[in-house]
């Protein structure tokens, strides 16, 4: 019976255990909350994941209420494979939390955090398996302002101004979107978004329909921070709690991707996309921009969390890349580096939070020589930095070479070439922090240092480790990647 | 034990090693003694190989299968079985030097060199049995990134910069040029194994193959083909034992046996000879052989000249395997060999100058030998090696890459080769000339003698080993004919 | 505002009535306009209106700062719970025709629970809103 | 198609177009959050504007009547509006926040004072 009832659990188990936590009034209470709702949250995204990786899709109807009316929630292996990439993050980052908030949240806030992780898990969840427009914006609005105040709580006072600038862009991307949605229901008279691709075909006026592809794109790019879109994103992931950083990093921009997938193809057909506007080649144009100037722009960063989140807006050119390439191959680097990337900067994040537990500081000036004194932290990063670079036996090196090979299927050797060359730009600034971490000479306060505590250590190595593993058994990324691929390529059915 | 095993355990028993030396980090003696077992045991699993694949066979082993058609997998194939026999045969002398060396210079950090060493070595064999491109370029990679911290070993900044240029040249070269080359190989012929013939034959146009072989030999950084040479020289600034694992035992070798592989395995030999868009190959390969001659000619610095003498003699592999022709591609394979052996020699001989005298320059070295008689004998040796005099190694491969040339009726090769050989002796000959006949100043050596015994002991191995070579080259002969003419041949 | 006492005792009288309205918005939502927003709003209008009067600690000691975060959450809570209620019964989340006995009276049921947690949770909201604006800045006074 | 028949829509494009150009335009942290708050009051107005049919009534089917307005856009609309209480309040608090760590709500003054940090 249960297994009837799982796109709506991975949702309502999560937003239950919010409200719980509210009245438990306990951080304790609530971690414990937490743990059991992420790892319940992978066991449902498993389980789903199994059902339909096959092929075929699974339907939900809230209240019984039967397509289009009510709201469906759909899962085909595009969003199953979202799904279950959100639930791993979850369950590692709760494992991870309990260190980092009990240093960077005071004490009266700490149920308060949980409650939030838990709504923005929900959240993101809710946008992975529901299969209605109006639904999808109310669920990214609880995802995105729950991560508004988890970024927020940062300690430094500008969480606050980074949370605020988050708080606008976000806003107006999902305005955006909302107004794209308007208008496709205003063309198709549905929001079920199955119901509307079927009905897009019958459409005799494309120009709203073309104004709600490019409302959307805009909007949902915004979320996905798409360079030039990517502002609010660098000074959100430096200044927030280490594991909200880890957590957004991993999920949220990806979440995003999905969404702008799913319209491009399950909603719109790739055909409309590519052929009738040259979303293709814009987005060609953004990513590569993102993938050059991000990466240079980390390169100078003075702040250890700011780099590689500006590394994040680079990786995030590599996801779109692969998108505009918009074949098959293109669409499976695409959505295996979602993967991949997620799980190289949830662990770089991860590890970071041990530098930022015990240093307090994340300039490059104040952890000099710090590979001395925290040895696994520091070589995980290492580790993690050369998946970014895409070393072969990494996750990185997956992407890469995928991403490289729908260049050149393409016929676009230049692509090609600007896909490793920016890999060199990654090489840079990864070299940066070992420089750093083991040429230097340890200062007085860095050589009292001690290694991050175990508990911090465990899931963050366990990402890594997922990083090289998956780097060599490539059947559960690069197949579901494909066969989510497939899905979306193949279209409405 | 059957050879699947063995090709598995040769890349297990140096990373076990490896670990084992880490966990031995207290004790210095055992953490040596562990080195040198690894180091035979590898030789003699390696060894127990050689025979098999004399005979025609050409074991293999499948690990996983990484990407749908990418397998990391390997299989032992007559030149690689050659590059693994003489890198495993080095390590174990070099660890033996290591030992005398490190403690004689009272180095740091010798824990994380001897563990990054075995590393290096596990990378190494990794290259050597590659059964496909992919493998291959999975432990290339690797090897730069293990061999990056003995590289920086002094941890100072000329060091740093080293490090970046080593790490930059041949990591960047590997991603931007190697690793879109073997990409666009899968792309057009849907296959990345190494198959005998080659696999691009037929399905790429000239032009296609011409580009890609450009890709190729400068995607492959260790090849150190000019203009991506520059971080050979640089990384000397590490301690001499890790100089002779770059250019004897590891490294370098790699780059040429890489070079080799694609262009015998990838390109096939038959399939690209005459063709056009090929033919630019022999003429950058000579230039970096005649430049790089002329570069260690001016060089003051002892390790410097070595250095450049080593990127001269890189491209002599290079130029002999772009000759095409059988006897060249023979002559290339026996020349990684021979070459090792020379060059380790002389490095043994550069470090045990540098821990006995404190000595580093060329101009420095006038009346060494009689101070140290076993050392310069054995630079002698080397040096003899690396010009093709005989009774030394070098002479056979040099004999068969020049039939090649000439077989190949390509007299610009010729030429390179007699002029190079002109300046090998002009910038070695009189190292030796100085050592042994001229007289110091006064008491500029009596404070030293030899260096300590394990030293000695290495460097009048491998000398020995040069010798030996040019007499019973029959193992390696016998490796390299099969490359160009089949287990039959 | 203490010290008027027009105020004082009109609000009094206000407070009862409005609340009651709240109380006729909330079930006749029903049949009519209204429901538990409208309802949730009011209820938490009176209280408001109480704060301004009486001044914020007085409202504080009427409808505590724990209640008021036990109610946003509680109403919200109740709200999926009524879901959870329909899978438990053999239907699909938020499913109310299995909540009674003919589908008809399963609607009721089932909208009557969900609004009344969206009647908690709202007052629950502006009240919190409220507090926390209002309480701002003042919390550093000392108490007078 | 007129362009008074699409009135409902110039005064969304209006809408839309002043929100966004305050929130960009203004240094004020307040009223970037007034000009968030006009363009989303601009999407409210695009989705329940269609809604309504001239002639239409309430959709309670009774006898009489034919035509119906459609109660769908009402209903997300007023989700959105929710949405948009809580950003507005989120936001709000977030101002108090950044007053009380920076003592100003200009966002020039604000990113000097982050200079210096």
């Amino acid at each position: 019976m249960i297994s009837s009832h799982l796109p709506i659990l991975l949702v309502v188990v999560p937003l239950i255990a919010a409200p719980v936590m509210v009245i438990l009034r306990s951080g304790a209470a609530a971690w414990v909350l937490a743990i059991a709702v992420s790892w319940a949250a992978l066991a449902i995204s498993g389980a789903l994941f199994v059902q339909v990786a096959g092929g075929g899709h699974v339907s939900y109807f809230l209240g019984s209420w039967p397509a289009p009316w009510g709201i469906e929630y759909r899962v085909d292996v595009v969003n199953a494979y979202l799904a279950l990439l959100v639930g791993v993050v979850a369950a590692v980052v709760s494992v991870y939390s309990p260190r980092s908030v009990l240093a960077e949240i005071e004490p009266g806030r700490r149920y308060l955090f949980y409650t939030m992780y838990a709504l923005c898990l929900s959240g993101l969840l809710g946008i992975a398996v529901t299969g209605d427009a109006f639904n999808l914006f109310v669920f990214l609005e609880i995802s995105s302002l729950s991560s508004y105040v988890l970024i927020a709580l940062g300690r430094d006072r500008r969480a606050l101004m980074a949370a605020y600038q988050y708080l606008i862009l976000g806003t107006i991307g999902a305005t955006f979107y909302v107004i794209g949605v308007g208008m496709l229901y205003l063309a198709t008279g549905t929001l079920n978004l199955a119901d509307m691709a079927a009905r897009l075909a019958g459409v005799s006026e494309p120009r709203a329909v073309l104004a709600a592809l490019a409302f959307i794109t805009v909007g949902v790019s915004l979320k996905l921070a798409l360079f030039p879109l990517h502002l609010w994103l660098p000074n959100a992931y430096a200044y927030a709690p280490s594991a909200v950083t880890a957590f957004l990093a991993a999920t949220a921009t990806k979440v995003s991707v999905y969404v702008l997938l799913r319209y491009y193809y399950s909603v719109f057909g790739g055909s409309t996309v590519f052929h009738a506007l040259p979303m293709g080649e814009i987005l060609l144009v953004f990513s590569l921009a993102a993938m050059f100037i991000a990466s240079t722009i980390a390169i100078f960063q003075e702040n250890v969390k700011r780099m590689f989140a500006y590394s994040s807006v680079a990786q995030i050119g590599y996801i779109t890349l692969g998108v505009a390439l918009a074949s098959m191959t293109g669409l499976t680097a695409g959505l295996v580096h979602v993967f991949n990337h997620a799980l190289t900067k949830g662990a770089l994040f991860l590890l970071l939070g041990g530098i930022a537990l015990r240093a307090g500081a994340m300039r490059f000036g104040s952890i000099g020589g710090i590979g001395r004194v925290m040895p696994l932290t520091c070589f995980g990063i290492v580790l993690g930095g050369l998946s970014l670079i895409g070393v072969p036996a990494t996750v990185g090196f997956v992407s890469k070479w995928y991403l490289v090979q729908a260049a050149l299927e393409r016929g676009s050797p230049w692509i090609a070439f600007a896909v490793v060359a920016s890999s060199l730009l990654a090489l840079v600034y990864v070299w940066r922090f070992i420089e750093v971490a083991y040429f230097r000479e340890p200062d007085a306060r860095v050589s009292a240092l001690r290694e991050a505590p175990a508990s911090m250590l465990v899931p963050a190595w366990a990402l890594i480790a997922a990083c090289i593993y998956f780097g060599i058994d490539t059947d559960l990324t690069l197949g579901g990647a494909a066969a989510a691929a497939w899905e979306l390529i193949r279209g409405p059915q | 034990m059957t050879p699947e095993t063995a090709i598995l355990g040769a890349i297990a028993v140096p990373l076990l090693g490896a670990a084992l030396i880490g966990a031995a980090h207290r004790v210095p003696d055992l953490r040596e003694a562990v080195t040198l077992v690894t180091a035979v045991a590898l030789f003699l699993l390696v060894a127990t190989l050689a025979p098999g694949v004399l005979a025609g066979a050409r074991p293999a082993a499948h690990v996983a299968e990484v990407m749908p058609g990418i397998d990391l997998a390997f299989r032992v194939e007559p030149l690689g079985m050659l590059f693994a026999l003489v890198s495993s045969g080095l390590w174990i002398v070099n660890s033996l030097y290591s030992i005398g060396y490190m403690r004689g210079n009272r180095e740091a950090h010798q824990t994380r060199y001897y563990v990054c060493f075995a590393a290096a070595l596990a990378s190494t064999m990794g290259i050597a049995f590659a059964g496909n491109l992919f493998t291959l370029f999975l432990f290339y990679e690797a090897l730069t990134l293990v061999t990056y911290p003995l590289v920086t070993h002094h941890g100072t900044d000329e060091a740093r910069r080293a490090g970046r240029l080593y790490i930059g040249v041949l990591v960047g070269t590997s991603i931007v040029f190697l690793l879109v080359a073997i990409i666009w190989t899968w792309a057009i012929t849907g296959t990345i194994e190494f198959e005998p013939g080659g696999i691009l034959a037929g399905s790429a146009s000239n032009a296609t193959v011409g580009l890609l072989l450009a890709l190729y030999v400068f995607g492959i950084g260790k090849a150190a083909v000019m203009p991506v040479h520059r971080w050979l020289p640089a990384a000397m600034v590490a301690p001499t034992p890790v100089s002779a694992l770059l250019h004897a035992v590891a490294v370098v070798k790699a780059g040429a046996f890489a070079v080799v592989k694609v262009v015998v395995y990838v390109f096939g030999v038959e399939a690209i000879s005459g063709l056009a868009s090929v033919d630019w190959l022999p003429f950058i390969a000579g230039f970096t052989v005649i430049a790089a001659s002329i570069v260690a000619l001016r060089s003051d610095d002892l390790k410097r000249r070595l250095a450049y003498s080593t990127v001269s003699q890189l491209s002599y592999v290079v130029l002999a395997a772009a000759l095409l022709t059988p006897l060249s591609v023979i002559g290339a394979a026996l020349h990684i060999a021979t070459h090792a052996l020379g060059k380790i020699t002389l490095f043994f001989c550069a470090g045990a100058i540098y821990t006995a005298a404190h000595k580093s320059r060329v101009s420095e070295l006038d009346g060494i030998g009689r101070h140290m008689p076993w050392t310069m004998a054995a630079f002698t040796v080397g040096a003899l090696s690396l010009i093709g005099v005989p009774p030394a190694a070098g002479f056979v491969s040099k004999w068969f890459i020049i039939s090649g040339a000439l077989q190949a009726g390509h007299y610009p090769a010729v030429a390179v080769f007699i002029a190079s050989t002109l300046l090998n002796a002009a910038y070695f000959l009189p190292i030796v000339h100085a050592a042994f006949f001229r007289r110091g100043p006064e008491d500029a050596h009596a404070a030293h003698g030899e260096a300590p015994w394990p030293m000695v002991a290495a460097t009048t191995a491998t000398a020995a080993a040069t010798i030996a070579l040019f007499f019973v080259a029959d193992l390696p002969l016998a490796l390299a004919r099969q490359l160009s003419f089949g287990p039959a041949g | 505002m203490k010290d008027y006492l027009v105020l004082r005792v009109v609000a009094k009288i206000l407070i009862a009535f409005m609340l009651l309205f709240a109380l006729y918005v909330q079930f006749h939502g029903d049949f009519g306009p209204g429901g538990g927003f409208q309802a949730g709003v009011i209820s938490a209008a009176a209280v408001i209106f109480y704060a301004i009067i009486y001044g914020l600690p007085a409202a504080r000691a009427v409808v505590p700062d724990w209640l008021v975060e036990t109610m946003l959450a509680a109403g919200v809570l109740l709200y999926a719970l009524v879901g959870v209620a329909g899978i438990l019964l053999g239907g699909n989340y938020l499913d109310y025709f299995v909540l009674g006995a003919d589908p008809v009276a399963g609607q009721h049921r089932g909208i009557f629970w969900v609004e009344l947690g969206v009647l908690i949770t709202v007052a629950g909201v502006m009240l919190k809103i409220f507090y926390v604006f209002a309480g701002r800045g003042s919390e550093e006074e000392p108490p007078s | 198609m007129t362009f008074a028949s699409h009135y409902g829509y110039w005064v969304t494009i209006f809408l839309a177009i002043a929100g966004l150009y305050i929130v960009v335009a203004r240094g004020n942290l307040v009223k970037k959050l007034v000009g968030l708050s006009i363009f989303q009051t601009s999407v409210y107005l695009l989705y329940i504007a269609p809604g309504k049919l001239i002639g239409g009534t309430a959709p309670i089917v009774a006898d009489g009547f034919q035509v119906y307005s459609n109660p769908l856009p009402h209903v997300l609309i007023l989700t959105a509006i929710v949405v948009g209480i809580a950003t507005l309040a989120l936001g709000l608090a977030l101002v108090v926040r950044i007053k009380e760590a920076y003592g100003s709500i200009e966002e020039d003054e604000i990113l000097a004072a982050e200079r210096g940090d």
